[in-house]
């Protein structure tokens, strides 16, 4: 049954044939800096101030005069935590299909391709923080608000099988919107797998770091977000099951100030610190020391 | 005409023959009622299994757990923070089995569904039947768990006490049970909500359930920004048993009556204990190991995607 | 060091001859019906009314007329729930002594002991609750409140092992105000001890069901009682860790209505099941037989 | 004269001391403060303990790990309620290797003290111990305890979230923990919220904390119905590191200089350090099966009591 569907969303990929086989063919590399476009001013969300792209890029993305944190795309990312020309990118070549056949979903999909230039919203490989080997993946929310459809799912779960067969530890910097519903029940079981496949991991003893960013919510922090050894976020981040859209329309009441908010959920217990982006390189670092066979 | 409306009508057939004697006449509407339902009843679209599956005199879990098994003894709690009326569990018998049954309970009244929160747990329900699991995990005791909750419930105490770590954590250890799980959805398999007591080796769906990722209205009002559209994104969610058996993400579809599995409950309930005695034997011979194994293989190849050859990749990954 | 104490212990001891070699020779055995003081009257601590001491017993030490759960020895709890003359107690011959040289605490015990016709406030032993054999624990109120010194954290611990070498399903009935402070520090340790041996009878993936009845507090609440695979309690039964009196004290403030009592419990997700008398029996019969290898 | 007001009268000699410039003068003085430190502050009552136990500048946990440890990064969270503040925990290190500690926070000011409930734990408190002992466990690293408290918080929200059961719930863990658990009495090791955390392989206390069933204050109320008598309670109950050591119940004694461990931090801590680094190294050469059997083994020998011959029983025991 199931290869008929897929079949039949080959045939209608075929139509679209310039967005049909547009993978990547070069992996991601970490460099020292993120490419920033040169004289351009950009506006912080936070306190509506407005500074040279360079100066906000030099302060690791975090705006000089509120600390707000800007959102991060996957790359600059892996700039800022991972040595440089450390990352060696694993599982390209995923492909996005489209399950429920949903007029524009590829079309959707094939535009933050190029936009974004990555295959989907998740990025692994393996990489060196401060010399020390690891396996880092990200999440990009400027890839679909960094949803979970098939291809995340399994490139997710296929990051934790590779520090599995490395006997390494993970880090993931999350940042998602959610399961995506474009690719409905799929989606879903998506975290499953995830948690499954963490389930193994956890069982051989190695080590989970799970990095909450701003957002992370639905599927993901109802899955593998949720499940790390050690579960750090940045400040300030959106961190829940449910949206607080959705919860003020269900309640018919008024949120609490801070709400699933990281410090809030720090307080509720449910993470372990929120670090700043100033010092997740150097926390992390002291994390995969400290579980190091040999410190 | 949807179905809802369609059983208004079957009723009112069903009432006039009630009212007659006449035993010539009662034939007649009788064949008048058998002709409605296999013409009008019988192909429904996935909206009317939607309505099907919410239908306020749907089979809930207890009445489930009544029918189909010899004993049941419920127990409560999660041991730390209260006790969840959205989930009931506890140890049943079947056929002179031991078995763990745990399900999503909606009311059948307005006070009912207010005491179990219309069938959405909090995170210490969720809690609670991870316990229940673990205990049966312990004593060796098989799992049913009975599948019927609209979703995870969005409010400030459930994202207070960590509902996305909950069901992160019941999937975590789901995964690694080593009894059989069989997991039948009985009415609203909503989202994340239905799979943190979902994770089965064997998953079936009544089969006027449903299964998705959201609800339809939820679906038309983020995609379409038009929640009345709710019918169309019924259709296109693939969100009835049909639709997830051809997916391939389910076991199996257990038949109902026409008109729904309201019914007739004997005999839904008589589908489902058949369902349920033909899984338990199906693992009867496997090992823990097997059973862990199966079930990790069933989640781990769910996917719809494609991946390009590596081969023909080896040349640009290092 | 401790031999020392041990021997300074017995050397008292030998001053209070007469209750120094006061354990019961005779084992005790659950019969059919307890003995009832024949027309004798009792009055309900709950409705104040008065009945028939016969009428109470026969309705399993229930008031009939408000549904008011009497206290009950060891020996009623016993001929209520297990097969008559199946009850084979194990575990005699225990002396409890005097580790902080309390003035008048031997001369206490001996009072209890004589009172009660028991050892301690613990007795357990091999059973049979409609020919399904375990092993049952039974603590009573009546001895010195069933708080628990050396000598109960000893019986209990040994009643857990004895389960383990036969493989029974274990069930104990609670009734205790606590740690037993007049023991000092040895008292505390026994819960360390109790928790301890039933995390080994656990991983042997045998029964335990705890029975929680009027008052289950203190040093007992934090430790065996607490962890039964199954939890029952009799209804209205007074549970918790720290004491009401206490908390009313510490927080200035009056408690709410029903805190701290079984249904309370239940609610808070603490107890599986409140059951009253009349249904005990009937209700861990089935749990035995749902917890046997073949129905 | 009780030690605190011995120590008033020995910071007025200090006082003295520092506001002279004259040798000789010093000298005297200094002669003064040592034989007033030898003939007065050395030989303490259990209640002069008590008092030194709960001293105000008593060293925290924080302090502890501070000064013992060379790295330390706090973690926090039971992951289900709250961040219990009166248990701190995390991961640190000690002469090169990962240990996870986890102690009983009081703190200095009064609104520190507000925020950790005076080190009285609440049950998420309990049960963030116990996720941070369990990592330990995945990773193999020792668990040093630090205790001081004056016990379970007897509040509504501590019975209500069922404080009996995480407490029962860490001593059964802590029993099949297979990594070595080092505990440490800093300050008051008040009953089951004290036991709670510290169900070691070895048991230290510093020389002047006190362990013991409920407080002083608690057992002369109780026993006495007289809370006045506290004095009197705390040399009955043999309360002392001197008395449990004594009872068998502690592996050993961690020296303070005279006067209490808050007048010379730092050797306190080194005592410590070394205490900790001599029981880590002691457990190295263990297996987790004898990490676990031992530790068990010291648990189930507790016990004041005597069994008459059970030979001479058998006639009487079917
Ligand atoms: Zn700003
Ligand atoms: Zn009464």
């Amino acid at each position: 049954m199931k290869s008929d569907l897929l079949k039949q969303a080959f045939d209608k990929q075929k139509a679209f044939k310039k967005h049909a086989i547009s993978y990547r063919k070069k992996p991601l590399e970490s460099t020292k800096t993120p490419d920033v476009p040169k004289g351009l001013y950009e506006q912080c969300d936070a306190c509506k101030k407005t500074f040279m792209s360079e100066d906000i890029v030099n302060n690791r993305f975090v705006c000089p005069a509120c600390h707000h944190h800007f959102r991060l795309r996957a790359v600059d990312r892996l700039s800022l935590m991972v040595d440089s020309h450390s990352f060696i990118e694993k599982g390209l070549g995923y492909i996005t299909l489209d399950p429920l056949f949903i007029d524009g979903y590829e079309s959707k999909i094939a535009d933050y391709k190029k936009r974004t230039g990555l295959d989907e919203a998740y990025i692994y490989g393996y990489a060196q923080i401060k010399g020390l080997p690891l396996v880092i993946g990200v999440m990009d929310s400027y890839f679909m608000m960094g949803s979970m459809g098939s291809v995340v799912g399994e490139k997710v779960t296929k990051s934790i099988e590779y520090a599995m067969m490395k006997k390494l530890p993970l880090v993931m910097f999350i940042a998602s919107g959610g399961a995506r519903m474009q690719e409905g029940i799929y989606s879903l079981m998506q975290m499953a797998k995830t948690s499954g496949a963490l389930k193994k991991f956890n069982d051989q003893g190695l080590l989970f770091i799970s990095v909450l960013t701003h957002p992370t919510t639905g599927g993901v922090t109802a899955s593998f977000a949720s499940l790390g050894d050690i579960i750090l976020a940045e400040p300030k981040a959106l961190i829940g099951f449910a949206g607080p859209r959705v919860i003020k329309q269900t309640i018919k009441q008024d949120l609490p100030e801070g709400f699933q908010r990281s410090e809030f959920l720090l307080e509720k217990g449910m993470v372990d610190k929120v670090v700043d982006r100033h010092h997740m390189r150097d926390t992390i670092h002291q994390l995969l020391r400290f579980h190091q066979k040999e410190l | 005409m949807d179905i809802l409306k369609k059983e208004m009508r079957l009723n009112q057939l069903e009432a006039t023959l009630k009212e007659l004697d006449d035993v010539q006449a009662k034939a007649e509407i009788n064949e008048k009622i058998e002709a409605y339902k296999n013409n009008m009843m019988k192909k429904l679209t996935a909206w009317d299994r939607v309505l099907l599956a919410r239908h306020p005199k749907r089979l809930t879990a207890k009445d489930v757990i009544e029918c189909v098994f010899d004993e049941f003894m419920d127990l409560h709690g999660d041991r730390a923070f209260e006790d969840d009326q959205a989930i009931v569990g506890g140890i049943a018998t079947i056929e002179g089995r031991a078995v763990t049954v745990i399900g999503q309970q909606k009311g059948k009244t307005t006070e009912e569904n207010i005491a179990c929160n219309f069938a959405m747990p909090h995170p210490e329900g969720y809690r609670k039947a991870l316990r229940l699991m673990k205990q049966a995990e312990k004593f060796n005791r098989p799992i049913i768990t009975l599948i019927d909750t609209p979703g995870a419930f969005p409010g400030i105490g459930a994202e207070s006490r960590g509902q996305g770590e909950a069901i992160a954590r019941n999937l975590y250890e789901m995964s690694g049970l080593k009894v059989p799980v069989i997991a039948v959805v009985l009415g609203e398999g909503g989202s994340g909500g239905a799979l943190a007591i979902g994770v089965g080796n064997h998953v079936y769906m009544l089969e006027n359930s449903i299964y998705s990722i959201l609800s339809p209205e939820g679906y038309a009002s983020i995609l379409w920004k038009d929640a009345s559209k709710a019918k169309d994104a019924a259709e296109a969610m693939k969100l009835t048993s049909y639709d997830l058996r051809e997916q391939g993400i389910i076991t199996g579809i257990i038949k109902e009556p026409i008109g729904g599995a309201h019914r007739h409950p004997k005999n839904t309930c008589l589908n489902i204990k058949d369902t349920i005695m033909r899984s338990l034997k199906h693992f009867d011979s496997y090992s823990a190991f097997e059973i862990t194994k199966e079930r990790y293989n069933t989640y781990r190849s769910i996917g719809f995607l494609q991946r390009f050859n590596y081969e023909n990749l080896k040349g640009v990954i290092k």
